[in-house]
């Protein structure tokens, strides 16, 4: 194979170059192009009539959709340029929430905010002609970031734990699978069941169950979280939220 | 270069082990690497007899690391010729004198590595030929890369 | 000597436009009251007198030559741009018709632009350098008939006036390039001028070979002589390329564009030129390839003959557009030489090759040996 | 003549980028050089002890910007050995694939210039047009033309786009068959292109080695060494190419071997299409990287990149220090250039490929 490869590749080098004409064969290249771009079209693309044929995958500014978002924002946490800020709006149906408001003008479009949101809500669109008169035009909130979906927007990177891919697995899980989701660990001494957690939550997956003891002072009876792993997203508000901190995750190895 | 017999990790691990039987705090070797913690006396004599000896012709890259409590250089030096890559941690330079003999006179491809990492941390390197500021405006009097040094403000 | 002037049909058409306008003026004089008779004699006298109406017509001459030069600079920055854009699969300009009218909002962009005078550059000198290469371009284009009648001036030694008014042009570079003050433009300077006085020996030979073969050094003759004779294309083919080739090097074109060259000195002894400056230089460098190509179309192609549907000067236009043609062509293919390699070709390829071709001339004109 | 030190400026036509060689100039020839760097200074290595592992891949994309895999290649795969992940074999064969597609780009990135020094501007467009279709490739593949945020630590981000096979084989052959055909005849066979780069910037076997030059310009000086080759990471053991090395060590030297190593890339997309397998194209890895230090380097088109990460138990590093191959051919840039003439300069450091943003960091 090498000698092979050898053979093909060193006709080229500097000895076998001895040039026939001063420039004559530049001149011949050069006149066969222009032959073939008046009979065909040249290569230039006519910018704003004409436009590159874009992928759907084409990364350009972040878009949102407000109905499926559950605010957790995962999106502000993993954001490298620190755009994403988590905005109150009252949408006529779902009424005063949060939703992310993200400044197109520090975004390098990296499409983190899409990989790490968990119902897919935050989509890459293939829009990059962002110009804008003011700087804080390209402040988008959430109304103006809105964006119709196409499968192709929603960003998503399949994984596989490293003991599966040891036992030969070929296919891999996808975003909200069980076997790569970090779930939430309670250190149960140290919590003193203020019940924070339950009411950050963005999905209800914490409920406070009384776990039978009696508070020796109060005798009420004693409510811990417990987490339910299927409706967890992983987004760690309650570990940032927790005053004792006593929630820790889990990593699914 | 000496013999051109080609020496694997091994050997070469067991030549700089028995060339400096003292100032090697710690070596290890693994498939084309060999990993050298050394204090900093024998930096000099270890780097001439790695180029004259054991045939390593290539700087890779020397970096500056500040532990909060002492720096340490990293020299990455590889060898074309047995293709192994020697990784040599000089550690514990003293915070308020630090000094490192320079290998810019035995491999040019240094000469700049050493330049900024004298930009960015202050680590003299004596023997170096023209130990100035590389990156950094030359009247700039802060050393950036050290961990005391804040980022998130302007200096003059 | 008795100096004469045979005045061709432009004049006649000139001659009688100018007194036109002579009297138009008078008639004007005469509207707003003025008795022409007695007061005014003087001047009617003088507005009607042969001199006068001759000179006015010499100074529409030169206006039109004015236009029609910058209309051809125009018309060959146009076809570069077209053609490059074709040769490097690009679309050229498309502002207007087929991208023509470009060249027009360039021009008008380069009147907008501020002028900049360099802070101790010699004012004077600054300013004389562009007039000096335009003047260089403008003589020559005076010299050259578009047909038989159709002239401004016809000279018996038209081609020798051509060729000394041609070498004043490295003159006007180091003058450009010393007084903006700027170290690189003096390299520049020294460089342009080096490269034009090289090449001017080549095309000088080449020439002597062309009169050798047609005797004359009138346009007007040596095209003649070929519509009668042979094209001498044909037989003094190795000069026409050293004329070609030395042409493209008078005019600074890519092969051979040091001192100009934008990668190592900056635009050379251009830099400091601002707005209308830099647009006059670049429509002087224009003018100076477009007189390349009318020289080479009139002395080897055989200027203005062709078959008579087509108007003689439209016959030298369009061999002009096609010798233009060649020179996009090298252009696109080619890279940029160094000085020294620019002279050493000069002095050791194309100096060998002008002489040959003299020695070829002087045989066929000797032994006769060609077959006419 | 008294010696005059000319700038070859900052803001200069002929270099690509913010840097500076300043030349001492004795009438026409050079007799001193000292490059300046430190234009484009980001403070890079700064901003990455403030980021955690999985931020910093889309900051190490722009540290060249015509090389933009590779970079983010050599951290993941520095921060890989860091925390010793082991990456599926599908990804290994995707991550050989897309480097050696951006290596074509980038070289055709560095012919356009190399044209554009010298004043042959059609080699500029034919070049850049070629390597729009290499661009294309990889906008399907991961979203964005030239900063791709693709690598991820323990693989990369999605699996390859339908028939991107059949679309990289036939960019692949229409590229070969245009550097046979057009570049091969419009550069290497044009005598004023050889006039101009043969015997100009002449670097020794001896001091391409000690300078640390690596590369196309230290194999175009003669040293028979090819990362890919001697010190094989991913799936580059189980390809068999041929390392192009010219002997003269002069500009038209490292033109020719990057132009074979053009040739020498298309073959090794054609040979890893062949072998490679479907799997998963992705590993969990932990998000806190163990206490220790690693480092991983790999052939960049322009020579050995390297980094070394120094991990201290948090998702941040505590310290990356990243090796740029330019940043040491500049520093050897007065060994090339002294004793030829200044318009020599930009032919010489054209063929060097220089990329300022990876120099300054």
């Amino acid at each position: 194979m090498a000698e092979e490869i050898k053979k093909r590749t060193t006709y080229l080098s500097r000895g076998a170059l001895k040039p026939r004409a001063y420039v004559g064969d530049g001149l011949k290249v050069t006149f066969r192009t222009l032959v073939r771009t008046t009979i065909h079209r040249p290569n230039t693309i006519q910018y704003p009539w004409e436009t590159l044929v874009k992928p759907e995958c084409y990364r350009g500014r972040p878009g949102i959709t407000l109905e499926t978002c559950i605010a957790c924002s995962k999106c502000v946490k993993i954001c490298p340029n620190k755009c994403i800020e988590m905005v109150p709006i009252d949408h006529p149906t779902l009424g005063k929430v949060k939703r992310p408001q993200v400044n197109v003008a520090r975004c390098m479009m990296c499409g983190y905010c899409a990989e790490v949101c968990p119902t897919d809500a935050m989509i890459v669109t293939p829009e990059f002609e962002l110009a804008a008169y003011t700087r804080s035009a390209l402040m988008y909130d959430p109304i103006k970031l809105q964006h119709e979906r196409k499968p192709g927007y929603i960003v998503h990177s399949p994984m596989v734990t490293p003991s599966e891919m040891k036992s030969g697995r070929t296919d891999s899980h996808d975003k909200g699978d069980m076997a790569i989701k970090d779930t939430v660990q309670l250190d149960s001494r140290k919590c003193i069941s203020c019940a924070r957690c339950s009411k950050t939550c963005p999905v209800g997956a914490i409920t406070m169950t009384d776990t039978g003891e009696l508070n020796p002072k109060t005798n009420k009876p004693v409510k811990k979280p417990v987490f339910d792993d299927n409706k967890c997203v992983s987004c760690e508000q309650c570990v940032d939220v927790c005053p004792k901190s006593c929630l820790s995750m889990k990593e699914a190895m | 270069m000496t013999e051109n017999t080609k020496m694997n990790e091994e050997q070469i691990a067991e030549a700089i082990n028995n060339a400096f039987p003292d100032g090697i705090t710690s070596i290890q070797v693994a498939p084309r690497r060999v990993f050298l913690t050394i204090s900093k006396d024998i930096l000099l004599k270890l780097c001439t007899t790695l180029k004259n000896e054991l045939g390593f012709e290539h700087v890779s890259c020397v970096c500056g690391v500040d532990m909060k409590t002492h720096f340490q250089t990293v020299y990455h030096i590889s060898s074309y010729s047995n293709k192994v890559v020697t990784e040599i941690v000089v550690d514990n330079i003293s915070k308020d004198k630090p000094e490192v003999d320079s290998i810019a006179p035995l491999w040019g491809g240094a000469n700049w590595h050493e330049r900024e990492t004298y930009d960015m941390y202050g680590i003299i390197f004596i023997g170096h030929p023209r130990l100035e500021r590389l990156l950094m405006a030359e009247d700039f009097k802060f050393f950036p890369l050290r961990k005391d040094f804040d980022g998130g403000r302007r200096v003059a | 000597m008795e100096l004469h002037f045979d005045y061709s049909g432009l004049y006649e058409f000139l001659y009688s436009v100018s007194s036109w306008l002579l009297w138009l003026v008078g008639r004007a004089f005469e509207f707003i009251g003025v008795d022409s008779d007695n007061f005014f004699y003087p001047v009617r006298q003088f507005l009607t007198d042969q001199q006068f109406v001759y000179f006015v017509a010499l100074i529409l001459v030169a206006l039109i030559y004015l236009v029609a030069g910058l209309l051809f600079g125009i018309q060959f920055i146009w076809m570069e741009r077209k053609f490059l854009g074709r040769f490097m699969d690009r679309r050229g300009t498309q502002v207007g018709f087929l991208g023509f009218f470009q060249n027009f909002a360039d021009a008008f962009k380069v009147l907008l632009k501020a002028v900049i005078i360099p802070k101790d550059s010699d004012k004077r000198v600054y300013q004389f350098a562009i007039f000096g290469i335009l003047a260089v371009s403008f003589m020559l284009l005076g010299l050259v008939p578009w047909d038989n009648n159709f002239y401004a001036v016809n000279v018996p030694l038209a081609l020798l006036l051509g060729l000394a008014v041609f070498s004043l042009a490295p003159f006007t570079l180091i003058l450009a390039g010393w007084s903006s003050n700027n170290k690189y433009t003096v390299i520049g300077g020294m460089r342009g001028a080096a490269q034009l006085i090289a090449y001017e020996i080549p095309i000088l030979l080449v020439v002597v070979s062309a009169v050798v073969m047609t005797g004359t050094l009138n346009f007007a003759e040596m095209v003649a002589w070929q519509q009668n004779n042979v094209l001498l294309f044909i037989p003094l083919f190795i000069g026409a390329i050293t004329f070609f080739i030395a042409g493209v090097a008078e005019s600074e074109r890519i092969p051979f564009d040091l001192p100009e060259a934008e990668s190592e000195l900056v635009e050379g002894w251009q830099t400091e030129y601002g707005s209308l400056g830099w647009g006059l230089i670049m429509a002087a460098d224009y003018l100076r390839a477009y007189i390349v190509c009318v020289l080479f179309s009139i002395i080897f192609l055989g200027g203005w003959a062709g078959p008579d549907f087509i108007p003689g000067s439209v016959w030298l236009l369009t061999k002009a557009a096609i010798v233009f043609f060649f020179m996009v062509w090298l252009r696109a293919a080619t890279v940029r030489i160094r000085t020294d390699q620019l002279l050493k070709f000069c002095w050791n390829r194309l100096l060998p090759l002008a002489v040959i071709n003299l020695a070829i001339a002087v045989l066929i004109r000797v032994y006769s040996v060609g077959w006419w | 003549m008294t010696e005059m030190w000319v700038n070859m400026g900052p803001q200069h036509p002929f270099n690509h980028g913010l840097w500076n060689l300043r030349v001492k100039l004795d009438g026409e020839k050079v007799t001193d050089a000292e490059p300046v760097i430190g234009y484009l200074h980001r403070g890079w290595e700064k901003m990455v002890e403030s980021r955690d592992y999985q931020q910093i891949i889309p900051m190490s994309d722009r540290l060249c910007y015509c090389s933009a895999l590779t970079w983010s290649h050599v951290y993941v795969s520095a921060v890989e050995n860091l925390m010793e992940v082991e990456v599926p074999e599908r990804a290994q064969w995707i991550r050989v694939i897309t480097i050696e597609i951006q290596r074509l780009a980038s070289h055709l990135m560095w012919l356009a210039a190399v044209g554009t020094d010298l004043g042959s501007y059609t080699i500029f467009l034919y070049a850049m047009r070629e390597r729009e279709l290499f661009l294309d490739l990889l906008t399907n593949l991961t979203g964005a033309r030239m900063t791709y945020n693709y690598m991820r630590i323990g693989g990369v981000r999605n699996d390859l786009p339908e028939n991107f096979e059949r679309d990289t084989l036939r960019a692949c052959d229409l590229l070969e068959k245009r550097i046979k055909g057009e570049y091969y005849q419009l550069m290497d066979q044009n005598t004023p292109f050889r006039m101009r780069t043969i015997d100009t910037g002449v670097l020794s076997k001896e001091d391409a080695m000690n300078l640390g030059v690596t590369g196309p310009n230290m194999r175009g000086s003669g040293v028979d060494f090819d990362l890919r080759r001697d010190d094989p990471y991913e799936k580059y053991d189980e390809i068999d190419f041929e390392v192009c090395v010219e002997k003269e060590g002069d500009s038209f030297a490292r033109y020719r071997v990057r132009m074979r190593e053009m040739l020498v890339s298309c073959d090794i997309i054609r040979d890893a299409f062949k072998k490679i397998k479907e799997g998963p194209v992705r590993v969990k890895t932990p998000r806190n990287a163990p206490v220790g230090t690693a480092f991983a380097h790999v052939e960049d088109p322009r020579g050995e990149s390297l980094m070394y990460v120094m991990g201290d138990g948090t998702n941040h590093p505590y310290r990356l220090k990243v090796r740029s191959p330019i940043f040491v051919t500049v520093s050897a840039a007065p060994k090339m250039c002294i004793g030829y003439k200044m318009a020599d300069i930009p032919a010489i450091m054209g063929t060097v490929d220089m990329c300022v943003g990876e120099t300054d960091r």
